[in-house]
């Protein structure tokens, strides 16, 4: 089936080792479309210069088409104010900022963080952190057989010393799509606050913020699109607003005395020192991009290779997959392993097909432990793969055992 | 990359056979050996007498790479001193970090020069060397 | 006077207000050459990935780009290993990284952190959080009267109980290089570490972290031709590993279990989250031109552009000057004032000119406030600037008092 | 830009004059605007009685715009009650957002119609409306 996007990611006109590249790895970094490299170029030769800071024309275009990429994520997630939308350099900065600014100066000994047990590394060790620095419990949501997050387990868990929930949106290794708004619903009633990490979720399907009444939202540009090293944190007002700073220096401040500084309101007060302009301006023209297709054609095309792929590899006797295959829970993210074979060489032997998968922990130790497996091959696909790709991706599967000379 | 050139036969024999993927039975030294980024995990069991490796067997788990290139180590040291067992060491990553290049100093290393093309996989490297600097951390007292 | 770079950026290529662009905020930031913008559009067509974390092709050039990147960062502040380089995303996150991890954890109710009244406050209002919440003393490093640290300040205020010197190595507003030796000299005596604020330093001449024996080094890719998004912390080994981290999430952890995280080692242990490669390896693309170019002839074209402007200043008998305009404590940074007019209105009407300066507080309140003023205009030279550049600005400040019906 | 559009004549000359530049003798309401981004501070200084600004004044730093803004105003709501004086508020903040564009509307504003272009300049948008937005804060009890 042809794929009209491809045309648009010089990368993936370019042979990798001789052949064509078949990138399956978009959930840890997506490819990036000419009109968001075009973007940033453009910044970059005709309107660079530091936003805020000057009184020259330039410098207020440069602040124009930073706050105008505010904006433009604003409308995306659906944030009631752009100032409730923080530029950050990637989803991991966006959490530590929760972590250091609300959960170290609202958390107390005896209180209860709750995460689920398939959180990355970025949603979890800071965690961790908080609650060891602060006397608190940090509580487990678990699976269930198949990788979904039960209603009994959220009632289970989220009790009344409960203060802050965090939790994905979607799992980086099972792609499920946990149940956010059932999250909501008994945190709020608790008086805890949700934390959503939607570095996974956020570039695949529309998130609005507002219709899921959640307080607080991360993700990476370079996860949708976007170039590199800028990330967002979405709260809602009145939480970012007693939250003290977590970065200071330049530009977050209103006056600076030797020993006494106050500070400037939201958003500034977040963002210190010189911002990624050109990263912001790329991170707009991504979501330009991606409004253009839309998300429901993104779905569509995700959904189309999932139900193609499934049964392709289920019917590879070797092959275990993990989590549930039912599609009104999962996204275009495939873990699974090859029996007998190590994540590790299955990658190699895959990359010498110019088959691109990702092998190992994905950032998610807990969950390789709860899975009782060590680490798993990922196949992530985004809507600029094809049936193609998934055909290539099972050929060279199946040629794997062979070549570690085992039988199939 | 020619995966022929990586995944020979005697790297898949070695992976397969587990030969020495085995617990001693009164093991002098026993040394875990962890790669943290790929999650591979050895043990390696070394039963030393008066300076000389009289067995050595390992456990864990790992890639095909780490797991041909612990068993072949084991079969190069079985019954060497703790010194040859330190010239195997050197020369082997010396072969990775491609300081050895010549055929005639890596003969020493016998079946373990399969592993030479490693050294043109960066993101690989680690675990063909897992085993070695696990042993060079067993026998440094031993020395 | 032709000047050989101006080719090199395309920005500088372009009009503004009609007029082509004379730029003269590059303490805020610097253009970029055309080299570093196809550094980084290179990486994003052909070598995109998320490095570390795959085994296959595309993230092991990714891996080497960006390791390359902080290898050639390592040579060219002279750092005895490339693990002493950890990637930020500025200077000021570098500042706040320290204030964080050594700070918070080494400071104790008592000790003295020592900084100067020249300060930016990326690298003031960190410290006042610092002093703050560990019941510490922020103390002053004042100035003479032409902008200079003594060395009988330097004896003053460093004591047996100062434990953090921090200090920029040149003024952001004044442009005046401070003598970091015998700051470390002093410092070093007493048992104290120095922390440098490189931002107006390290893109303007040759730092080496090992000759000046300095403890961490700070500065922003930004301000030396590169993206912004990308800065650097240098770090002596030994501080560095017995500092706790900072950011937690993916790729900073050796291993990671519910309750327990054990941490990676360096450089890795202070990169938490996926890093801005495409910045990285603009900042290793601007680090080359710069190379090229050489830094005794950076110096030279500096020092030849305020030879040549600060004596037409001077002879503008309306302009007040600050700071000492001797060339050997001196860099391409001159603050001045248009008598009876505002800075703001100075830059808008020099923008009418296409001369881009800038107006302001310059993010260095205190200093301001020591020096008596509540703003002054600035201009920053860097090596595209040339003599023509500085007739316009001379040019057009001639004409401001005019434009407000003063007199000249 | 045209910058004499922006520095008019009539500008410079609130500017300079420093008419309005002064203490009250016995103000009722004395209130501070402050503009962090560019250091600029004015304080306000009314005599209000009985819902009529009797007499007005500043004093404080900033630009030129920020200053005849000013000036400008204080000229304007001198004797006027503070229902109009919020309906000049109203227009001039609607002028500089470019809310309000048709001259007729603006007309009342009369000489303050100077500033009109600076809705063109981002940058100095904060120095025109500083003292507007200080009045309003100002009144809003008087009403
Ligand atoms: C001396 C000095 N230190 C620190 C900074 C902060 O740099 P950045 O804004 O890139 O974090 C600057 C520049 O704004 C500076 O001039
Ligand atoms: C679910 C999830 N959360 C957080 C992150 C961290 O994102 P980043 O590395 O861009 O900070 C990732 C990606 O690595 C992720 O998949």
């Amino acid at each position: 089936m042809p794929n009209e996007y491809i045309k648009d990611f010089p990368i993936l006109q370019k042979p990798m080792n001789g052949k064509s590249l078949v990138y399956l790895d978009n959930g840890a970094t997506t490819q990036k479309p000419l009109s968001v490299i075009q973007a940033v170029d453009d910044y970059y030769t005709t309107f660079n210069a530091n936003p805020h800071r000057g009184a020259y024309d330039l410098s207020v275009k440069a602040t124009e088409i930073y706050e105008g990429a505010r904006e433009t994520v604003q409308k995306f997630i659906g944030a009631a104010n752009s100032y409730e939308v923080i530029f950050t350099k990637n989803a991991t900065e966006s959490l530590n900022l929760l972590a250091y600014s609300y959960g170290m100066n609202f958390i107390e000994s005896g209180d209860e963080i709750v995460i689920s047990i398939a959180e990355h590394h970025s949603n979890l060790v800071p965690w961790q952190q908080v609650a060891k620095a602060k006397g608190a419990t940090l509580k487990y949501i678990y699976l269930d057989s198949v990788g979904r997050i039960t209603q009994q387990e959220i009632d289970a868990k989220i009790t009344d010393k409960t203060k802050i929930v965090a939790v994905t949106q979607v799992s980086n290794v099972l792609g499920i799509i946990n149940p956010i708004a059932d999250i909501v619903k008994k945190a709020h009633s608790v008086g805890a606050i949700v934390i959503v990490d939607g570095a996974q979720s956020v570039p695949h399907f529309k998130v609005d913020v507002q219709a899921l009444d959640i307080d607080f939202l991360v993700f990476s540009g370079h996860k949708m699109l976007s170039p590199m090293g800028i990330g967002v944190l979405y709260g809602k007002e009145a939480l970012l607003d007693k939250m003290p700073p977590f970065l200071c220096g330049g530009d977050m401040i209103d006056y600076v005395w030797e020993q006494e500084t106050t500070f400037a309101p939201l958003p500034a007060k977040f963002e210190a020192g010189t911002q990624n302009v050109g990263g912001a301006a790329g991170l707009a023209a991504a979501i330009e991009y991606i409004g253009k297709i839309g998300f429901d054609k993104i779905e569509a095309i995700e959904a189309d290779l999932i139900q193609y792929a499934i049964p392709k590899l289920k019917a590879l006797p070797y092959i275990t997959l993990y989590g549930s295959d039912d599609l009104s829970v999962k996204t275009g993210v495939i873990a699974f392993n090859v029996a007998d074979i190590h994540p590790h060489d299955v990658s190699t032997i895959l990359d010498a097909d110019g088959v691109a998968i990702r092998a190992g922990h994905h950032c998610a130790h807990p969950l390789m432990q709860y899975l009782g497996v060590n680490a798993t091959c990922r196949a992530s696909l985004y809507f600029y793969n094809t049936r193609e790709d998934v055909d290539k991706l099972i050929d060279s599967l199946s040629r794997v055992r062979g070549v570690l000379g085992y039988g199939s | 990359m020619d995966l022929s050139g990586v995944y020979t036969e005697m790297i898949a024999e070695h992976n397969k056979s587990g030969r020495n993927k085995k617990h001693l039975v009164e093991p002098t030294i026993v040394l875990k050996g962890r790669n943290p980024s790929c999650g591979d995990e050895i043990s390696l069991e070394l039963k030393v007498c008066n300076g000389v490796i009289e067995d050595a067997a390992f456990t864990g788990i790992g890639c095909a790479i780490s797991q041909a290139s612990t068993s072949m180590m084991i079969d190069l040291i079985r019954g060497q001193n703790v010194e040859k067992a330190q010239e195997f060491i050197d020369t082997f990553l010396g072969m990775i970090k491609r300081e050895i290049t010549d055929d005639d100093d890596l003969e020493i290393l016998d079946e373990a020069i399969a592993l030479k093309n490693i050294s043109n996989m960066p993101a690989r490297v680690k675990c063909a060397v897992l085993s070695w600097h696990t042993l060079e951390s067993a026998i440094k007292d031993e020395k």
